[in-house]
């Protein structure tokens, strides 16, 4: 499986990451971390008046799986309910990254952007 | 080399397999070792042959067991040179040799105002179970702190034991992430000058090197025979005398000399802390263990690490980017953990494993450590008596193609 | 016969071997029982190909072994019928499982002047436990006597729940001197009407009859491993709840989130109650001998004995002086428990041994029991789905051979 | 090794001990007990003026080994000095016994009147 982990597409995102940095104004504003790893992600995002997501960015240090998933989930959250996205599970998570299927020891890294943002959502009282 | 590696390997049924379609380089022992063909048959011999709960059978199969599952102890005895079998105790693994010495013996002696030390390269399972001891009695929790280099600062433990404060001292005999052997005798002399106990982990030394309790002068020691070729238990040795003063920590079968409605009295030394019926295979598997190493030699295993330490560590240094922790050679055993400016730990162990070669990425159970070198994580390649410079040179090209796809 | 029982023990390598050149007739399950084929060879497998310590591995091996190791979890919760595999938690024995309930809920809710009930009838493993944390937190003890025919006197349970004192009631599910089913799921809705926690020892019972912890309504329930044709280990199943509120017992690796200097957070459940490395292959062993007797059946295990039983008892009765301990067929399991007026059961067990028989004397870890019927000891014969009717003759048989050696 | 244990000498000393009963007058009066299995002995002996035994009694409830080996041992202790019984073991104890090699099972069950005997010259201040 870890042949598939290291495929052009997820390098790529890995090595020029969209939507690095903070979004000013933000609605969600979160930090998380995996303590196991070391991997940390910060997440900024914007809502419309219907609340949908219009705005992710992130920025944090991890591995490629955790910053792959990061960078690949700014673009997938954009037009999202809060509860279309608290509704996602590593499944999703496994599919936005090309069906790949990752192992017990990656499950945490690739779902930590997504949990992030539910943790953010949460605290901003939009779920 | 010192041992003919060709031919361990082979007492090892795991190395007929291949990983992802190449030969296993298996460098992750640390965490826990591979298995010997010995090991395995013993297992299986009395789950075959002679298997029945120890203790009281009075028919030929529990005669057998018994006497197969206390040999084992004897042969453990001597594997540390123990003076009395009955002063080793069979635990779940070394973590719980150390949890059984601070709830037995910690809750009954340290009392609010009193300080515990360790140190700053201790393993979770020798820093939480006395940093949570001294939350609950109220006690200080004291560290000697580690160089940059890695090496234990033995000038910090005399001004923490100048007071009289300090009760214990717990101590790695060797760091399972630097790979660094303290002068763990001279801890042991400084702490029992000033009226402290001594508590060694050896559960990263003993598979490694030769262990005399008698020789280093802990009070207690704990070793994770699963890192010795054993099966997944461990052993916890103590001081008979103190190991009789203290109260049990499991209460059950087999650990009691009466039970009346109300109150209890308890067995004698071991037992007294083995309640209920115990791994017996497992414990003969591991007397099988120390058999299979003893017959190679502990010494020999150690000058075959280091000759591999010496190989590896220059060759390592060169891998672009990498950041090598511990001490130099010398003072240090076959654990190598490092960081690579160009990947994370993960990345690094999960590349590494498409060429077959098992390596370990994250704290490794010893997160205020790492804190101390302002590193999350580390990437841990750890030696063993199968392993040989083939397998050094599988992880240095290894890590030269890591930093390839990876770096930038 | 309900059972294949040929064809079951040629599962057994065991049965293979001669006792004294004799037939091994083994009636000593109650302690431990014989390991199938099946288990061996799931924990061979293990260690020949995919071992390597659990958790937190980013290689192939070790990937294997954490799916095994935790898919064997999931394969004894669903033997169980627990909701959730995280709440169970793999411990060294049933003992040790009754142990870190005692630990880590007993001393953060039992106060002095609080009560803790147990039954006459507990194996020392859910009766020193709670004696010595009454003890400890200065809480009363109370008995719910045992009849004369060895049923559970239930009319004595809610005077000692009445007065709300009571916070614990810990009952064996299958007692392992006098075969007693206890009325477990009554025990329970009494207890838990006074609002108390109930804790069920089920060391006894799950290898015989199905054990659903949802019916049945425990709060915990404690199993061995080991007798259930699995290897030396057990498992605690708790509600996830009250497992989520509970401090950890055994602090090390694995079961933290993070480590700091001075403090410490704790994993999620399984983890949190698992500190340090686990006996991985045997854990797999367990799995595969739920498959097995899942595969058989718990309900047709629990005829077969109960066939058994309604063979054995009559033709026990017939052995001269002796006294048969325990209920009537329909109230209890298959373990039978007497003693001779000739013979002392030391005795009693060294001569059947003679004849290849293991049966089991003393006091079976309940010297409460034993002193309320006013004897020191007794023999034991236990019945599992290797056993069959011929078995029965040879201990009958033996039986009278005993009474003629030392009649006089 | 049990085919042993259950010969005539063993079963005739179980049958029909010796010395069986209390001495009255004794200096050494003891009783121990193995709690594992029920065995108890009740052990009184009589020493002359030079502090040798002269004389052994016993009473007791036990398994074959137990009983025989306090039977025998009622006659093997007389003429020893407290130092002598003192420094006796079980291979004393087997050899008694007439050679028998005892399995673990049976060790405490054959060394209890050896053992009370020793803790009831220690209590009376003869050893
Ligand atoms: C130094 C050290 N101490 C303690 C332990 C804990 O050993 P175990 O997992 O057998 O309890 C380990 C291994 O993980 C270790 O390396
Ligand atoms: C009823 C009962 N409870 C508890 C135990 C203890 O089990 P373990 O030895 O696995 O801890 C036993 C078995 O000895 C038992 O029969």
């Amino acid at each position: 499986m870890s042949s598939d982990l290291y495929r052009e597409q997820l390098l790529d995102h890995y090595h020029n990451p969209e939507n690095f940095g903070v979004l000013p104004d933000a609605d969600v504003d979160v930090e998380m971390d995996n303590p196991t790893c070391g991997d940390v992600v910060h997440m900024t995002a914007r809502l419309d008046a219907e609340g949908r997501i219009t705005a992710v960015m992130f920025e944090g240090q991890g591995c490629v799986v955790s910053m792959a998933s990061a960078s690949m989930f700014t673009e997938m959250a954009v037009g999202k309910t809060p509860e279309e996205v608290a509704a996602m599970g590593l499944a999703d998570i496994e599919a936005m990254m090309g069906g790949v299927r990752l192992s017990m020891g990656r499950v945490k890294c690739a779902t930590l952007p997504l949990n992030a943002l539910k943790l953010g959502l949460k605290e901003a009282g939009k779920l | 080399m010192a041992l003919d590696v060709e031919a361990i390997r082979r007492e090892f049924p795991i190395f007929e397999r291949k990983i992802h379609g190449k030969r296993l380089v298996f460098l992750d022992s640390a965490a826990s070792s591979q298995k010997p063909r010995a090991v395995i048959a013993a297992m299986t011999r009395v789950y075959t042959h002679s298997y029945a709960n120890v203790h009281r059978g009075l028919y030929a199969l529990a005669e057998e067991a018994t006497e197969a599952y206390e040999g084992a102890r004897v042969k453990l005895a001597r594997f540390i040179n123990a003076p009395d079998p009955a002063e080793v105790i069979y635990v779940r693994n070394a973590t719980e040799g150390l949890n059984l010495v601070a709830y037995s013996w910690g809750i009954e002696h340290i009392h609010a105002g009193d300080r515990i030390v360790i140190t700053e390269m201790e393993h979770h399972a020798n820093l939480v179970p006395w940093q949570q001891l001294a939350l609950r009695q109220g006690a200080e929790l004291a560290y000697v702190p580690v160089t940059n280099d890695g090496r234990l600062d033995l000038a910090a433990l005399p001004p923490l034991l100048a007071d009289g404060r300090t009760k214990l001292v717990a101590c790695s005999v060797m760091s399972n992430v630097l790979g660094t052997l303290p002068p763990v005798t001279q801890v042991a002399e400084l702490a029992h000058a000033a009226g402290a106990l001594v508590v060694m982990d050896a559960a990263q030394a003993a598979p490694h090197q030769p262990v005399d309790v008698q020789a280093l002068g802990p009070d207690f020691l704990a070793i994770s025979g699963h890192k010795l070729c054993g099966p997944g238990m461990g052993i916890l040795w103590g001081r008979g005398e103190l190991l009789d003063a203290m109260p049990p920590f499991l209460y059950g079968g087999d650990m009691i000399r009466t039970v009346k409605r109300y109150q209890s009295k308890w067995n004698d030394l071991p037992h007294k802390f083995e309640a209920g019926t115990p791994p017996i295979a497992e414990a003969v598997g591991l007397g099988a263990a120390v058999d299979f190493l003893g017959a190679i030699g502990m010494e020999a295993i150690h000058a075959h690490e280091q000759e591999l330490l010496a190989y590896a560590l220059p060759r390592l240094a060169e891998v672009p980017g990498i950041h090598i922790l511990g001490p130099g050679l010398g003072e240090r055993g076959g654990v190598v953990s490092f960081w690579l400016e160009a990947a994370h730990p993960h990345d690094i162990a999960a590349l590494l494993d498409e060429d077959g070669i098992c390596i370990r990425a994250g704290h490794h159970c010893a997160q205020p450590l790492h804190e101390r070198f302002g590193i999350p994580a580390s990437a841990r390649a750890s030696f063993y008596l199968y392993n040989d410079k083939e397998d050094v040179d599988a992880l240095v090209a290894g890590l030269h193609r890591v930093v390839k796809i990876l770096g930038r």
